[in-house]
């Protein structure tokens, strides 16, 4: 069997995960790899998200937000840019594969956006194969 | 332990058809926690909300996961079933199993496959939810109003008359703003004055209205429903309760001082009303201007005073008062176009700016009414241009949206008060409104010459000193044009005021990226903000003329009303609270929040969130290096939890 | 190389004179331990105590860890070294202390030794600096002419790994950690009490000392310290089991300064980077 | 019994040893030695002062699994983590440490609550001390002269082994000692001449100079009460302390553990891990109240619960003057200077 990755989506509510519903109303086709949180702001995502998602075992952590400027609550992705790009340096200094991490803006209206880049970004992760590194599997193996 | 009940809509075959959701209610049936899951044609219908509300009693449930369509569709819905049934709403989660899933795949075993890992998410998330309160807090009834242009005053005058209490703040020492100025309005050619003082004067009249001319607000504290307002009233150095207009310090006042209120074409007393009708009719002393404050000596007006209400000795002071809602409709300035040296605005005395215009026209303007241009002649032939600074990519890309209306109103003006030929030199013409386009054929009747085509530059004509070259390309015949003309107009952008960044800041709105300040939707909700309870109105939001800008003020006022008209209001409950036990006091929650909502004890060390301010964005939470704040409804533990029931199969 | 001998007696006759005055009741600085080699960090208090005062090359300590202990002195008097100095800007940015309570006795050092190996600190494995960038008082020449490395040199051999080394190295090295909590506690940015790992709501990671709570321990500390990190090194020197945590840290700290035109702890007007961001901040560091 | 090998031939009895059992022995790692188990013989090194921790890892290990079990399933069908104890040979442990277990068993098995993991594994283990190499002066952190421990005591350990020259000198200790001895048959008999510098080594090892002052226990006991209240002594004496948990990790006598559950995907593991004394949530009560909120109080706790409250209760020091938790203390903090502070105060 080809190798099927876990994808966990964290999207904004205002921006991308209405976005994300638009797609589905458009009845636009893409992988079902990606499992989605709600939050309400990308701001509300904390740096170990994305650190605990790779050990529950995700392939490739995909973070949505509002548009800069265009942030519900005005600021909010103006920090969480900053902090992510931070997150991401983090992995990759690590040696995790930087690319399993993005961040994409896409806005409610970009349900287009939002199905292209989750059929990339899957294949994008199907390319790079299982996300082992920060894979927690000491617990899992002794039970 | 919790007892979670399952409920998976097949939404027709909406769902069903791409989800196998009876497997899916039975994978359900064994997820821990989980004592009842059940599959039902269309979950939102009354049947199956009765289903949903007979098994959280039946069966005891403390928790309710709904399978169906996405939140944002019937999450509303499904709260108020789980509530009638007795549970608080918020212990309700919606797995978006339609637009997320069924919508997107036409692959049923992947479909069911990926419904199945979103609902363990929400059992493990489900598992962690508390219910959570709305806060009800007290509704002050009063309503500020910021601005005193025809927006302000329709709004302030509609709140009025339903019996509220309105504070109208105006910077200027009268109200009437820039609707004021102007002598006709277009399309109809009423006398602006005529059916704007009406309003003023009700304004100065109404019982139940404040006004507070020449104040700016200065602070704003609190939040919807509750907000401390500070205001500074401007030293006016005249008592205006002992003034009684009899204006005999104007006549002998010496200062002179440019009136800004006939955009410069002439000056004014130092002491001074604006205007004839200004409201309130009550002088001020104008520092800049003003012998005595300038040399140390004269004080006439004092002496002239019977009244006594000359006041040199006057201090800017405060006010405070508290309002439950605010309405923002500062209006708008005109681009400063002489940047744009093409024109030569300020270079050549014969080039004018629209408002300029306005008050050439006006029978109370500098010239009385008569067009005569800065030399005294009349003017033989004049160009008026379009969109200059607006439409355009290098200074402002927005469309001002009146000024082809007016500039068609000024060709009447001119058409009528001069023998002059008028050329109209536009890109085109847009004429969307109400009795608009019949305006517009109305002019081209009248002999004014239409040149499609934006005007490039405005030159000194080499032939006849006095005179002006407008160039232009003519896009119709794609021709260059060259047009010895004796008066330019501009019709320059409509932009914000010139201090929009401070009125931002003081009421925590957004502006777009000419400063215009943000609706909250586009479209659902042009008038509100996302400060909750101040709302805008008029060109504030962006360009738009007197019939909508009406229409916004009174739309604005009745949103007011909505927030005003309770006594109590209820607060969203998913807000963030500070655990103050392990707050480290890094205060970095203070210096990220949009809203102003943490705020650090120093006496505890610790942070604190006024919850009324606050608006569950959740970035304290993940600024707070200590996991000490809790983002209500999306804590650390609930988003850590959905995460691992997403990624556990 | 430093006059350490001097700067000492210069830091017992400035502590002398401040504890005198009553004006400020706490000296922070160093004293011996229970060697000559191992000097320990000191709070002077009395004039008695000022004796107590050494300075030598061993004195790494990074003082500002300090300066949080007393609530109720009125003023600290803090000896600092470039590093310390960072800290303390750092700080007061942060409002854990105001400038105007603090007499910064600022020490230019060079040739400051870690006394478990001997070797000298030189300006690669610290911020690059040798004086202070915020004092009162200096105790010693300014530091001119030492050669400066870029702190972020040690960084070539770790930028150049392919990521699977990269990643075999910092698992190898933080599978090592016994979780002392000693690098947090070293550090003068970490003064979150509880810290994030020790919370059980939520529970981060386990408690024990194994590789995913390590991960989740560091990875998450890396980027608390993100654009906070003065690259003093203390974490590193108090390290039991020699986890060179502060090449991370400095990683960390350099890509803040790129991304953001920034290192941290060098003005007092500046804001932390993290809780801070400009409109015009590009996507393409998300790239 | 007396026995004899060549060092060169330490990695014979290392393959020996690891036929018969666990072999675990100081192996160098970046920052220093540590006891962990030798997976090829090569790998013996008998060249190191002292490990950074302490043995006592062998028999309390930091992390230990008790059971698992899944979160959806009744509590009786949680699985008890099989022991899986194995002959284990600790090989290389110096006296002070091997001391310490002595003083681990008080708390593990003697009080009479016998704890089974400490137990099954301190009793499948054969433990070969080590002498410090008495040409080599003591490091300065050490103390453990003060202790009453010599730097070539035999005591605690089943089997002792002394340098000599060329040779490593094995003498049984303990019926355990002799049996194991017995069996390794690459051993050489020792010399009487062997016997005599083994006896003398010891000895000598009693006068090998450490740091050393004259410590009754019964008086630091009383002198430590009466000055627990001195705030101003422990304040000085904890003004540079981090509050770190080093000093208790390496400690071969601190035993404190806290019992955690981890769960994962619905399955969970209870275990216990070693805590510390000198972390502020050590004492923190459900309640939200701590009782040890100031660095000094905890400082104060660990000296006094190791050179009163033990002696109190079990009449001897809880301390065997390793010197680790000076050695490591990355601000210097000595606990030898400090009794002797509170001696003098």
């Amino acid at each position: 069997m080809s190798f099927e990755p876990k994808i966990l989506g964290i999207a904004c509510n205002w921006c991308t995960y209405t976005g994300a519903d638009l797609a589905g109303t458009t009845r636009l086709h893409y992988p079902q790899n990606l499992r989605v949180v709600r939050v309400m702001c990308s701001s509300r995502i904390n740096p170990s998200f994305i650190f605990r998602a790779f050990q529950l075992g995700a392939d490739g952590v995909l973070v949505g937000g509002c548009h800069p400027g265009d942030c519900h609550y005005n600021t909010g992705n103006l920090y969480a840019r900053r902090r992510l790009a931070v997150t991401k340096k983090i992995l990759e200094f690590a040696g995790l594969e930087p690319e399993r991490f993005r961040v994409e803006w896409i806005s409610a209206s970009e349900g287009n956006k939002f199905a292209q880049v989750v059929t990339e970004f899957t294949a994008q992760i199907k390319e790079l194969g299982p996300q082992q590194k920060l894979k927690i599997d000491e617990l899992l193996e002794k039970i | 332990m919790s007892r979670i009940g399952v409920f998976v809509c097949h939404c027709g075959h909406n769902i069903s058809q791409t989800v196998r959701v009876s497997e899916l209610a039975h994978f359900a049936a064994g997820l821990p926690d989980v004592v009842v899951a059940k599959d039902y044609r269309f979950m939102c219908s009354t049947p199956g909300q009765d289903m949903i509300a007979n098994d959280i009693r039946e069966h005891r449930l403390d928790r309710v996961i709904v399978t169906a369509c996405s939140p944002l569709m019937h999450e509303h819905t499904f709260r108020k079933v789980i509530e009638k049934a007795g549970l608080n709403q918020y212990l309700l989660t919606i797995v978006n199993i339609r637009e997320q899933v069924s919508w997107v795949t036409d692959d049923i075993e992947e479909g069911t496959a990926k419904a199945k890992a979103l609902l363990n998410g929400a059992v493990y998330r489900a598992r962690l939810l508390a219910p959570l309160s709305s806060r009800v807090i007290d509704v002050n009834s009063d309503v500020m109003v910021v601005g005193g242009g025809i927006a302000g005053i329709q709004a302030a005058l509609e709140l009025a008359n339903t019996g509220k209490k309105v504070y109208l703040v105006e910077k200027n020492s009268t109200i009437g703003g820039h609707m004021a100025q102007f002598d006709k309005t277009f399309p109809t050619l009423d006398c602006s004055a005529c059916i704007l003082t009406p309003k003023m004067d009700a304004v100065l009249q109404h019982p139940n209205i404040t006004l507070l001319t020449y104040c700016e607000v200065s602070e704003v504290k609190g939040y919807v429903g509750n907000f401390d307002i500070t205001v500074r009233q401007k030293a006016r150095y005249v008592n205006h309760d002992k003034c009684n207009a009899c204006l005999a310090c104007t006549e002998k006042c010496p200062g002179k001082g440019i009136s800004g209120w006939d955009e410069g074409l002439i000056k004014r007393k130092a002491i001074h009303i604006p205007f004839p009708q200004a409201v309130p009719q009550r002088p001020v002393i104008d520092r800049d201007s003003c012998t005595y404050f300038l040399k140390g000596k004269c004080r006439l007006c004092e002496k002239v005073c019977e009244q006594k209400a000359i006041d040199f000795e006057q201090h800017d002071s405060f006010l405070n008062f508290k309002v439950g809602a605010v309405i923002v409709a500062t209006g708008y300035d005109l681009m400063d176009t002489r940047p744009l040296i093409q024109y030569g605005y300020g270079k050549y005395p014969g080039v004018y700016h629209a408002l300029e215009v306005e008050r050439l026209f006006n029978s109370a303007g500098p010239t009385s009414g008569k067009v005569t241009m800065r030399d005294g002649k009349e003017p033989q032939a004049i160009a008026i241009l379009h969109c200059v600074g607006s439409r355009d990519k290098n200074n402002y890309e927005h469309c001002s949206r009146v000024c082809c209306m007016y500039s068609l109103k000024f060709a009447h003006l001119f058409r009528e008060k001069t023998s002059a030929d008028v050329y109209q030199l536009y890109i085109d013409i847009r004429a969307a409104g109400k009795g608009y386009e019949e305006f517009y054929n109305r002019i081209i009747e009248e002999d004014v010459k239409f040149i499609r085509g934006k005007g490039t530059r405005v030159a000194p004509s080499a032939d006849e000193p006095q005179r002006l070259i407008v160039e232009a390309e003519d896009t119709i015949t794609g021709k260059f044009v060259r047009l010895p003309v004796d008066m330019v107009v501009l019709s320059p952008a409509m932009v914000p005021r010139s201090d929009y960044k401070e009125i931002a800041r003081l009421f925590n709105l957004s502006t777009d990226k000419n400063g215009f300040f943000m609706e909250r939707h586009p479209k659902l909700a042009p008038l509100a903000t996302m400060s909750e309870g101040i709302f805008i109105a008029g060109v504030c939001q962006s360009p738009k003329d007197i019939p909508d800008t009406v229409a916004q003020a009174n739309g604005a006022a009745a949103e007011a009303l909505t927030i005003v008209s309770r006594q109590k209001m209820e607060l969203e409950a998913t807000t963030a609270m500070v655990n103050p036990a392990s707050c480290c006091g890094c205060q970095n929650c203070v210096r990220v929040c949009p809203y102003g909502a943490p705020f650090f004890n120093e006496q505890k060390g610790v942070s604190e969130i006024n919850e009324a301010l606050c608006k569950g964005c959740g970035l304290c939470a993940s600024v707070c290096p200590s996991s000490a704040i809790i983002a209500r409804h999306f804590t650390n533990e609930q988003v850590l939890a959905e995460m691992e029931g997403l990624m556990e199969f | 190389m430093t006059d350490f001998k001097q700067i000492e007696n210069n830091l017992k006759k400035e502590a002398k004179k401040l504890l005198e005055s009553a004006e400020v009741p706490v000296v922070l600085a160093y004293t011996r331990g229970y060697d000559e080699k191992h000097p320990m960090p000191f709070a002077a208090k009395s004039v008695a105590d000022v004796e107590k005062i050494v300075f030598n090359e061993y004195c790494n300590f990074n003082m500002a860890r300090y300066i949080m202990r007393f609530p109720d002195a009125a003023k600290i008097a803090i000896a600092a070294k470039a590093a310390d100095s960072r800290a303390l800007v750092v700080l007061i940015q942060e409002e854990k202390v105001r400038r105007e309570d603090l007499v910064i006795l600022g020490i230019p050092a060079s040739g400051m030794k870690d006394p478990k190996t001997d070797q000298l600190i030189d300006s690669r494995t610290t911020g690059g600096l040798y004086n202070p960038v915020e004092y009162d008082i200096l105790l010693g020449e300014e530091i001119r002419g030492q050669k400066t490395v870029s702190p972020y040199a040690v960084l070539a051999d770790y930028e150049a790994m392919d990521k699977e080394a990269r990643w075999a190295f910092w698992k190898g090295q933080l599978d090592k950690c016994i979780r002392c909590y000693a690098c947090r506690k070293a550090c003068p940015m970490c003064y979150c009490d509880p810290c994030f790992i020790d919370q059980n709501k939520p529970r981060w990671a386990d408690k024990a000392p194994q590789s995913p709570g390590n991960m989740m321990y560091h990875l998450t500390r890396f980027h608390h310290l993100a654009g906070r990190c003065i690259d003093c090194g203390e974490c590193s020197r108090a390290c039991p089991v020699g986890i060179p945590l502060y090449l991370f840290h400095k990683k960390v700290a350099k890509e803040c300064e790129e991304m953001f035109g920034q290192a941290a702890g060098m003005k007092l007007e500046d804001k932390p980077v993290l809780v801070d961001f400009r409109v015009e901040d590009s996507d393409q560091i998300l790239k | 019994m007396l026995k004899k090998i060549s060092i060169k031939k330490i990695n014979d009895l290392a393959a020996a040893l690891m036929e018969k059992g666990t072999l675990l022995a100081p192996v160098k790692e970046a920052a220093g030695h540590n006891f962990a188990e030798i997976k090829d013989p090569q790998q013996l090194d008998l060249d190191y002062y002292n490990t950074i921790v302490s043995p006592k890892t062998v028999f309390l290990p930091q992390k230990e699994d008790f059971v698992r079990y899944e979160t959806a399933k009744p509590v009786a069908e949680a699985q008890p983590v099989a022991l899986n104890i194995k002959a284990t040979f600790l090989f290389g442990v110096r006296p002070c440490d091997a001391k310490s277990f002595q003083i681990m068993d008080i708390h593990f098995h003697a009080s009479g609550i016998i704890d089974p993991y400490w137990q099954q594994r301190r009793d499948a283990t054969v433990i070969f001390g080590s002498a410090f190499d008495l040409d080599i002066p003591a490091q300065d952190a050490d103390f453990y002269q003060t202790l009453g421990i010599g730097a070539a005591d035999p005591e605690g350990s089943d089997v002792f082994m002394v340098k000599k020259g060329e040779d490593l000198l094995m003498k049984a200790i303990t019926p355990q000692g002799e049996e194991i001895l017995a069996r390794l048959a690459m051993l050489g008999e020792g010399k009487p001449a062997d016997k005599k510098y083994f006896e003398e080594y010891i000895k000598k090892g009693s006068q090998h100079q450490t740091r050393n002052m004259c410590l009754d226990p019964q008086v630091i006991a009383k002198k430590l009460e009466d000055i627990f209240h001195s705030g101003e002594f422990w304040q000085a004496q904890s003004a540079a302390c981090l509050s770190c948990g080093i000093c208790t990790f390496v400690c071969p006598t601190c035993y404190c553990f806290d019992i955690c559950d981890d769960t994962l995907f619905s399955r969970g593991v209870r275990r216990r891990v070693w805590d510390a004394c000198m972390f502020t949530d050590f004492t923190l009560e459900a309640s939200g109240h701590n009782p040890r909120t100031h660095v000094y109080q905890r400082l104060r706790q660990k000296v006094c619960h190791k050179y009163s409250f033990h002696v109190r209760k079990y009449g001897v020091i809880s301390c065997v003057g390793c010197g680790r938790c000076t050695r490591y203390c990355p601000v210097n903090i000595d606990i030898y200077s400090i009794i002797q502070d509170a001696m003098k105060a």
